[in-house]
C-alpha cells in the first residue's frame, strides 16, 4: 500500500561521513501524509542524522531530498519551516532567560505590526498547551523548568497544525508514560489532518503502539521498513540488533536484610515540599524512587547528591554518621557518585574528547596527585569504552560529537569508574538504545550485588521494574509506598493516587 | 640666568596677614601624570597660606571630562575659575560655560578664547631645547651627516603637546648644519621621518610606550650615527633614554628633558649624556595662577598674555635654581614684564615660606 | 534581567501565581537600585553640593553621552555580541560631524550624513561577525582600531573647532534647563523600552542572545538580529560623538577612548549579561547613573585622582557584591518547585 | 581548541588513529600560524631590517613581556573568567618593586614580596568571582582600579628610578643576545604547557571552564581551580611589572594600562574562546608574536601613529576572518554538524 502513492518526503539514496565514522549510508526514506513513521535503532545508527537532512540541519553527502518526487535543497530550519517541515531535536535547545510562552511561540510570536505582548504569547501558547492537552506554567522562566517539562515545550513548538511533516527526536526520553501517551493522542490528530510524522523512540512499546510503520536503522543503513501492524517486538529487536534478542533475567532479588548502605533520617524541605523522610537504603541492592514530577523523588536524589542541599536530617553510608551534603564535593567525599539528568549541561564537558570525559574525576587513580598519567589514562579508557560498547571514532574524539545516547554511556561509565559506595541516579539510561540499556541494567545490578548502594529515580516505569530490588513510591512529598518482589508492579497506581 | 630672588619685599604685607576671602576653583590638565600633578598641589598650598577657598578637579586629559567640570566648577560660583584644559579648540564651550555663569576665568597654559592666558609657551620650551641641543652639537662637531635627531611625539596628545618636540627639531635645523629646514605645518602629528637624519615616533606619554617606539626606531638608524634625542615630557624621555642605553648606544647619543621632574634632574646631574633639561617650573604655576585669579578678584585687568616662567637648565645651572631637594626650586625666577603685576600680593611671596 | 521578570498583567492566574512570579523584581534590579540610592545618601551627606538642581542638570548632562553608548552596548550584549568599536565610532563622528559642518553643509544633512555611517560601521561589525564567524571582541576591536585611525586621518590628530553656528543645536539649552540631547536621550531610552519589550524584533534579540541555537532552530533569523543590534549600537555611538561635538564645540580624534569600558560596566551593573540573553533598559538606567553619580560625587568632594580610582574599584565591587548576595535569601523564600533540575543556575550565569 | 584535540603521544595507537588524531591541527592555530608566515613574509620583503638578529632581539624583548600578561590570561579565559585587573597589578608591582628596591632590601626578597602580593591579589580576584558571584569584568575592573589607584598612592604619581644596583638583573643580557627575563618567558611558556597538558590540575581548568555546570555537580573543587587561575594571573602580571620596571630602571604608575585588552587580543587571537574551556599555550604564543609582529614591522616601516592604528584594525580583521574561513571547508569534510560540536559552544554556554 504504502508503494502505491508516491512519498510526501523522502530521502534517496542519501549518504553523510563525519570524519572517518559513516552515519548514513545509502538511505532511502519515504515519509506519507497522514502517516506515522517510527525511527528505530541502536544508539549511533544514524536515526538522528537523518531527521536533521529532512530538517535541512544537515547536508547529505550524496543522495538527495525529495519533496513530491522533486529533489529540493532545504536552506536550514528557517528553509525547513517554508517547506511547512518541523523537528524537534534530541538535544534540547531552548532560551533559559525566556518564559514558557516565548519559547513555545518563539518564531512565530503573534504580532500586530511587529508589536506584540506578553498577554497574546501567554495566550498563543496556552491555546497551543491546550490543543494538545499539556499543563505548562506560561509565565516561568524556562531555566526554571523540570527536563520534562522542558521537553514539553520543545514538543509544543514542533507541533504546528497543517504542517506537512513533523519530525520528533526522541521526543519522550524524559517523559512519562501519561505524558507519551497525551503526546501521542496529538500526534495521531495532527497525522488524521494530514501531516507526515516521523518519530525516534527507543521505547518500543511506544513504537508498537504509536506507529503506523517502521524503519529500522543498523550502522548507517536501513535494514528494514515494516508496516506496525505486521511485525512484533521480538521482530524489531532482532532486525534492529542484527541477532535475536532476550531481555536479560532478572537475577533473583536481593534479601531485605542486607546491612544499610545509605541512610537518611528527618529529611525534610517546605518548597518544594518533602515532609519528614527517614529511609535506609540496603547496601547491595538497587532502590528505586518512583513518583510524578513534583512528589518529591527527585527532590530527595538531589539533595543525596548534595545538588540540591537539604537543610534538615542527618545521614549515614555504610552505617558511619556522616555529614549531610552541602555541596556536590561533600557528596562526592562520603563516596556518593551522582548521574545527573542532563547529559550535555550537568554531566559532561562538551568541550573535552571522550577520554578526558571518562577519566576526569579517576584520574587521581592512575597517577598521583598532580601528574597525569597518559597511559594509564588511555588504558582506563579504553577498557571503559569496550565495557560500555560505546561507539567512537577514537577516544580523542570530542564528546560532543558523539550520539546522543553514547554520551550517556560514556557519562554513566565515568561515574561508575569512580567505583563509589552509593550511586544516585536521575534517568540513567535516558535516550539508550534498548539493548544497551539492557546492559547498563546488568552493570548497574551487578555493581550493586557487589556491595554498593544505588539509588535510582526514573521517569520510565518499565525501568524502575527491570531495575528495582526495592521501590520508594512518592506523592506529593510522601513515601505512599515501600515495595518489593511482585508487588512493586502496583506502584504505578500508588504515584498516581489512583487506587488505594 | 641667575636665580631670581624674585619676590619684591617692599609691596603689598606677607601673605597670612589678611584672610582673602576669595573663591577659586582649578581644573588641572591630568591629576594621574607626574607633570602635571604639582600643580594642584600648588594651588591647594598657595590659596591656603592666602586664606583663599580653592577646589580642584581633575580634567584626567580628555576633552569630555574637562567641560564636565567646566560645568562643576561653575556651580560654586567662584570668584576666579583656572582652567587648565588638555585641547585649545575646546576652548568657545568652556567659555561659554564660565561667561554663562558669569564667572571669571583664566587659562592656564592652553588658550581659552575669551579667558585671559597664564602660559608658558611650548613652542618657547622646544625652541630652548633645541638650542640646547645645538649648542651641544656645535661644540662636538656633531653636524647633520653624523647625527641623527630622534624625537618621541605624543601623536594622539594633541598639537600644543607637541609643540616641543617640533620647535626643538625646527631650532636644531636651523643651528646645525646638514639638517633639512622645514616649516612648523611640515611637522605634524602624523610625520615619522623628516629627513634621513630625523625621525619622529610616537611615544604616547608613558615609559614604556617610549622605551617600545624607540626600541623598535633604533634599528633604522645606522649603528655609527650619534643620535640627539628628545620628547614631550620627562617620562617619555626617560623611556626612550633606556631604549638606547640598553641597545649600547648610550655613550654617543645626548637626551634633552622636557618637563623638569625630580627623575630628569636628577639625570641632568649624574647622566653625562642627559645633556640639558628645559625645566618648565611646573611645580611653581600653581602659585602664579592663585596670584592671578587673586589679581582678577581684586578687579586688575590682566594683559591677554601672562608669562609663566620656566628655566633651561644645563649642568652647569642646575645648581642655581635647585638645592639638593629637586621637587621644587629653591626661589621663583625674576619677574618679567608680562608677570609683574603678579608680585606683592602676597602669594607668590608666600612660595617655600 | 530587567526585562525577563513579571510586567504585563495578561491573563491574571490564581493570586500565588502571581505572587511567585510578580513580586520577584529582578534581583540586580534591588542590587542596583539601593546602591543608587546609598551613593545618593552619601554624596548628599557629604557635600551640599551634591543635590542642587544645578548638579542634577550635570549629572544629567553626563549620564545621558554614556547613556547614548551604554544602551547601545546593553543591546549589543543581549543579543550575545561586544562592542569594542564604540572608542572608534565616538571620535570618528565627531570629526566627521565637525569637519562636514564647517564644511558649509546643512546641519540637518550632515546630522543623517553621520548617523549613517555609524550604522554602516555598525552593519559591517554585524556582518563580521556573523557571516565571517569572528569574535565580536576582535571583531569590534578591529573596526575600533580602524574608526580611531581614520578620526586621526581626518584631522591630521588635530582638534577642529566647530565653526558653524548652528551645528552645535543638540547642546543648546531647552526650556526644561537641560540641553536638547538630554531630551533626545530620554526618547531613545523610551523607545528602546519599547522595542525590547514589545516588538517582535526586540524580543528576538532576547532569544538571539540567549539561545542561538533555538533562535537557529525556531526559523529566526538571527544573523539579521544580531546585525541589527551592532548597527543600533554603532548608529547611537555616532550620535553620542555628534553630542560630544556638539558639547565641545570641536571635534577632537582622542575622545571616547575609555567609553568602551565604562559602558560595559554600566551595562553589567545594570544587570545585562556578557553570555547574552539578559539585559534591559531599566537596568541599564540605573547602571548609567550610578557611574554618573559616582564620578560626579567623588570630584565634587575632591577626591585625589588617585583615591578615586581606589573608591571606584571598591564601589563597583561592592555594587556587584550586594547584588549577588540578595540572591541566596530570596531564592530560598520565592522559587517556585522546580523538580528535577538542579537549583544553581543563577550562580552559574553569574559566577563564570 | 588547541588543546583539547590530539596531543599526548602516549601510547602510540595505529598509523590509522595518529593521522585522524594528530593531523587535525585546529583551524585556529592553522590560521594564526598562516597569519604570523604571512605577517614575516610581508615585513621581510618591505624592510631589510625586519629579517635580522637585532630586530629579533626586539621583537622577542617585546614579545616576552606581553606575553607573560597573556599566558595568565589565556588562563583565566581557560577557566571561563576574564582579567582586567593586569592592567593594575602591572603598574602596582613595578612600583612596589622600585619602592622596596630603592628601600635596600635584598633584590630576592623584593622579588619575592611582589609576586606575593600579585598573587594574593589574584586569589583576591579568584574569591570574589567564586565567593561572592560577582561577574569576573566587574570584579576584575574593580580591583584594576583599586591597584592602579595605589600604585599612584605609592609614588604619589611619581616615576621612581630604581636606584638598587642589582635589581635590574632580570633585563640583563644573556649570552644569548637576550635578556634574562625572555629566558624567563620561554621558561614561564614551557612550565604551563606541561601544566595544561599534563597535570591534573591544569586539565581541571579545561573542566572548569568547559562546563561550570557539570564541573559542579561532579564534586570538582571549581571554585578553587577558578581561583587558582586568577591567582597564576597576577603572579604572572606581577613578574611582567617587575621586569618592566628592571628594563626601564624605572617604576611609573602609568604602565600597563593597555595591557589587558591586548593580552585579551592576543590570546584570543591564540583561539581561547572568551566563554572557557578553550586554549592552550602554543595558539597563546602564535597571538602573541603576531601582535609584537605587527607592532614592530610597523614601526620598523615608519608607518605614522594613526595608519598603524588602522593597519592594526584590518590585520585583526584580516586575520580571524581566515582563521575561521578556513572553518567551513574543513568543516564540511570533518567536522560534525553546527549545532552539537565545540565551535558552536556559544550556544552551549550561553543556552543554560
Ligand atoms: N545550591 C547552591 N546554592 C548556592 N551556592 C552553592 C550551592 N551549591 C554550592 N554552592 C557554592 O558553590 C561553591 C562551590 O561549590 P563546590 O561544589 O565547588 O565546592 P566543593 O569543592 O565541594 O567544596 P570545598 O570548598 O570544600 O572544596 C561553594 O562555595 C558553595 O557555597
Ligand atoms: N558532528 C558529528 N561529528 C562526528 N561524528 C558524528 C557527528 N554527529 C554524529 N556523528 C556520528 O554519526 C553516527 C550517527 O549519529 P546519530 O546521532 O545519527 O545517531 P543516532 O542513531 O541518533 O543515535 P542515538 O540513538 O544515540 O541518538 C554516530 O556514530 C555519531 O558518532
Ligand atoms: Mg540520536
Ligand atoms: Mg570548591
Amino acid at each position: 500500500m504504502t508503494a502505491d502513492h508516491q512519498p510526501d518526503i523522502a530521502l534517496a539514496g542519501v549518504c553523510r561521513t563525519y570524519g572517518s565514522t559513516r552515519a548514513l549510508i545509502d538511505v532511502d526514506l519515504p515519509l506519507h501524509r497522514g502517516r506515522i513513521a517510527a525511527l528505530l535503532g541502536e544508539n549511533g545508527a544514524g536515526k538522528s542524522t537523518a531527521a536533521k537532512i529532512l530538517c535541512g540541519l544537515e547536508t547529505p553527502d550524496a543522495g538527495q531530498v525529495l519533496i513530491d518526487g522533486r529533489p529540493v535543497t532545504i536552506a536550514g530550519p528557517r528553509g525547513a519551516h517554508a517547506l511547512g517541515i518541523y523537528l524537534i531535536p534530541q538535544e534540547l535547545a531552548f532560551v533559559p532567560d525566556l518564559t514558557v510562552a516565548e519559547n513555545i511561540t518563539l518564531g512565530w510570536a503573534p504580532h500586530r505590526r511587529g508589536f506584540t505582548s506578553r498577554r497574546s504569547m501567554v495566550a498563543a501558547a496556552q491555546d497551543q498547551a491546550d490543543r494538545f492537552g499539556f499543563d505548562l506554567s506560561m509565565r516561568q522562566k524556562m531555566k526554571d523548568l523540570a527536563l520534562a517539562d522542558v521537553q514539553m515545550v520543545e514538543i509544543l513548538k514542533a507541533l504546528r497544525v497543517g504542517a506537512r511533516a513533523i519530525v520528533l527526536d526522541e521526543p519522550t526520553s524524559s517523559l512519562t508514560e501519561d505524558e507519551s501517551a497525551r503526546l501521542f493522542a496529538a500526534v495521531r490528530r495532527l497525522a488524521a489532518e494530514g501531516t507526515s510524522v516521523t518519530f525516534v523512540s527507543h521505547r518500543l512499546d511506544e513504537v508498537l503502539d504509536g506507529s503506523d510503520q517502521v524503519h529500522v536503522f543498523r550502522d548507517g543503513r536501513i535494514v528494514e521498513t515494516v508496516e506496525t501492524a505486521g511485525t512484533t517486538r521480538d521482530a524489531l529487536l532482532e532486525s534492529m540488533l542484527g541477532k535475536p534478542f532476550r531481555v536479560s533475567a532478572r537475577p533473583h532479588r536481593a534479601d531485605a536484610d542486607r546491612p544499610s548502605g545509605l541512610g537518611i533520617g528527618g529529611w525534610r524541605s517546605d518548597v518544594p515540599l518533602l515532609e519528614d523522610t527517614t529511609v535506609d537504603f540496603r547496601a547491595g541492592e538497587v532502590t528505586v524512587l518512583y513518583g510524578l514530577r513534583g512528589s518529591g523523588s527527585d527532590l530527595l536524589v538531589e539533595g543525596l547528591a548534595g545538588a540540591r542541599p537539604f537543610r534538615h536530617g542527618s545521614m549515614s553510608v555504610d552505617g558511619r554518621a556522616v555529614t549531610r551534603p552541602r555541596r556536590p564535593g561533600q557528596a562526592r567525599r562520603a563516596g556518593i557518585a551522582h548521574v545527573p539528568p542532563d547529559r550535555r549541561r550537568q554531566g559532561l564537558m562538551m568541550n573535552l574528547s571522550v577520554e578526558e570525559n571518562l577519566v576526569l574525576h579517576i584520574r587521581g587513580r592512575t597517577s598521583g596527585r598532580v601528574w597525569r598519567s597518559p597511559r594509564g589514562e588511555s588504558r582506563l579508557a579504553r577498557d571503559a569504552i569496550a565495557a560500555y560498547r560505546v561507539r567512537v571514532a577514537s577516544p580523542r574524539q570530542l564528546v560532543s560529537e558523539l550520539s546522543g545516547g553514547n554520551q550517556q554511556k560514556v557519562l554513566l561509565a565515568g561515574r561508575l569508574g569512580q567505583q563509589p559506595r552509593v550511586l544516585v541516579l536521575q534517568e540513567p539510561t535516558r535516550g539508550v538504545d534498548i539493548g544497551a540499556r539492557d546492559e547498563i541494567h546488568r552493570i548497574l545490578r551487578d555493581y550493586a550485588l557487589q556491595g554498593a548502594t544505588a539509588v535510582v529515580s526514573t521517569s520510565d516505569f518499565e525501568e524502575a521494574l527491570q531495575l528495582a530490588d526495592r521501590m520508594l513510591v512518592f506523592r506529593h512529598g510522601r513515601v505512599v509506598g515501600d515495595l518489593r518482589g511482585d508487588a512493586m508492579t502496583t506502584a504505578l497506581d500508588l504515584a498516581k493516587g489512583s487506587s488505594t | 640666568g641667575s636665580a631670581g630672588g624674585g619676590a619684591g619685599g617692599t609691596a603689598a604685607p606677607a601673605s597670612g596677614t589678611a584672610k582673602k576671602d576669595i573663591k577659586i576653583a582649578y581644573a588641572n590638565y591630568a591629576d594621574n601624570s607626574p607633570l602635571f600633578a604639582p600643580i594642584t598641589t600648588a594651588v591647594k598650598t598657595s590659596a591656603a597660606a592666602a586664606g583663599m577657598n580653592a577646589k580642584v578637579y581633575d580634567n584626567k586629559g580628555t576633552a569630555e571630562t574637562t567641560l564636565q567640570n567646566a560645568q562643576l566648577m561653575v556651580q560654586d560660583k567662584p570668584d576666579v575659575v583656572i582652567e587648565y584644559s588638555p585641547d585649545s579648540a575646546i576652548g568657545k564651550s568652556l567659555f561659554t560655560v564660565f561667561d554663562r555663569a558669569g564667572s571669571k576665568c583664566i587659562a592656564l597654559n592652553v588658550p581659552v578664547e575669551g579667558c585671559p592666558w597664564l602660559n608658558v609657551i611650548n613652542k618657547n620650551l622646544g625652541t630652548a631645547a633645541g638650542q640646547m641641543a645645538s649648542d651641544y652639537a656645535n661644540k662636538n662637531g656633531w653636524t647633520g651627516a653624523n647625527t641623527t635627531v630622534l624625537l618621541a611625539n605624543s601623536a594622539r596628545g594633541g598639537v600644543e603637546v607637541n609643540d616641543t618636540v617640533r620647535y626643538t627639531y625646527l631650532t636644531v635645523a636651523d643651528k646645525v648644519p646638514g639638517f633639512t629646514k622645514i616649516t612648523p605645518e611640515q611637522f605634524t602629528e602624523s610625520t615619522t621621518r623628516i629627513a634621513a637624519n630625523a625621525i619622529v615616533v610616537d611615544g604616547g606619554n608613558t615609559l614604556d610606550s617610549s622605551f617600545a617606539a624607540v626600541q623598535a626606531a633604533l634599528q633604522n638608524i645606522p649603528n655609527d650615527q650619534n643620535i640627539i634625542y628628545s620628547s614631550v615630557n620627562d617620562d617619555t624621555a626617560s623611556g626612550g633614554w633606556r631604549a638606547i642605553a640598553e641597545a649600547g648606544r648610550e655613550k654617543t647619543s645626548v637626551v634633552i628633558g622636557e618637563g623638569g621632574s625630580e627623575t630628569a634632574l636628577k639625570q641632568l646631574r649624574d647622566n653625562p649624556q642627559w645633556i640639558g633639561e628645559v625645566d618648565a617650573l611646573v611645580s611653581v604655576w600653581g602659585y602664579y595662577a592663585v596670584a592671578m585669579a587673586d589679581a582678577l578678584a581684586a578687579g586688575v585687568k590682566p594683559p591677554a598674555l601672562t608669562e609663566l616662567p620656566f628655566v633651561a637648565l644645563t649642568k652647569d645651572t642646575i645648581n642655581d635654581y635647585y638645592t639638593d631637594d629637586l621637587t621644587s626650586p629653591k626661589a621663583l625666577p625674576k619677574p618679567v614684564d608680562s608677570n609683574k603685576y603678579l608680585f606683592g600680593r602676597g602669594i607668590l611671596e608666600s612660595y617655600r615660606k | 534581567m530587567s526585562d525577563g521578570a513579571g510586567s504585563a498583567p495578561g491573563a491574571l492566574g490564581t493570586l500565588g501565581r502571581v505572587l511567585t512570579e510578580r513580586a520577584r523584581p529582578s534581583p540586580v534590579i534591588v542590587g542596583a537600585g539601593s546602591l543608587c540610592v546609598l551613593l545618593v545618601v552619601a554624596f548628599a551627606v557629604s557635600t551640599d553640593r551634591f543635590l542642587t538642581a544645578d548638579n542634577a542638570g550635570v549629572v544629567a548632562t553626563q549620564v545621558a553621552v554614556l547613556g547614548l553608548v551604554t544602551l547601545g552596548q546593553m543591546i549589543v550584549l543581549l543579543a550575545g555580541g561586544f562592542d569594542i568599536s564604540i572608542s572608534g565610532v565616538v571620535p570618528l563622528s565627531a570629526v566627521l560631524y565637525v569637519t562636514l559642518s564647517n564644511a558649509g553643509m546643512p546641519t540637518v544633512v550632515v546630522l543623517v550624513v553621520v548617523l549613517l555611517a555609524g550604522a554602516l560601521i555598525g552593519t559591517v561589525n554585524g556582518l563580521i561577525v556573523t557571516k565571517l564567524k569572528v569574535n565580536p571582541l576582535i571583531a569590534t576591536l578591529g573596526t575600533m582600531s580602524v574608526c580611531q585611525g581614520f578620526a586621526f586621518v581626518v584631522t591630521d590628530g588635530r582638534t577642529v573647532p566647530l565653526e558653524s553656528a548652528g551645528a552645535g543645536f543638540l547642546a543648546d539649552r531647552t526650556p526644561f534647563g537641560v540641553p536638547v540631547f538630554v531630551l533626545v536621550f530620554i526618547g531613545i531610552a523610551a523607545a528602546l523600552f519599547v522595542y525590547l519589550k514589545w516588538t517582535i524584533p526586540g524580543r528576538a534579540l532576547y532569544a538571539v542572545g540567549g539561545g542561538p541555537e533555538a533562535a537557529r532552530l525556531a526559523g529566526m533569523r538571527a544573523d539579521l538580529t544580531k546585525t541589527s543590534a551592532f548597527a543600533i549600537s554603532a548608529t547611537l555611538a555616532a550620535l553620542a560623538g555628534i553630542v560630544l561635538s556638539s558639547q565641545l564645540l570641536a571635534g577632537a580624534p582622542s575622545v571616547g577612548a575609555d567609553m568602551t569600558l565604562t559602558s560595559i560596566t554600566a551595562a553589567v551593573l545594570g544587570g545585562a549579561s556578557l553570555h547574552g540573553g539578559i539585559g534591559g533598559v531599566p537596568g541599564t538606567l540605573l547602571g548609567i547613573v550610578i557611574i554618573g553619580t559616582l564620578r560626579d560625587g567623588l570630584a565634587l568632594l575632591e577626591v585625589s585622582a588617585f583615591y578615586q580610582l581606589v573608591a571606584t574599584g571598591f564601589v563597583l565591587l561592592i555594587a556587584v557584591s550586594m547584588a549577588q548576595l540578595k540572591l541566596p535569601a530570596r531564592r530560598r523564600r520565592s522559587r517556585p518547585a522546580p523538580e528535577n533540575h538542579v537549583p544553581d543556575k543563577t550562580y552559574e550565569r553569574t559566577a563564570r
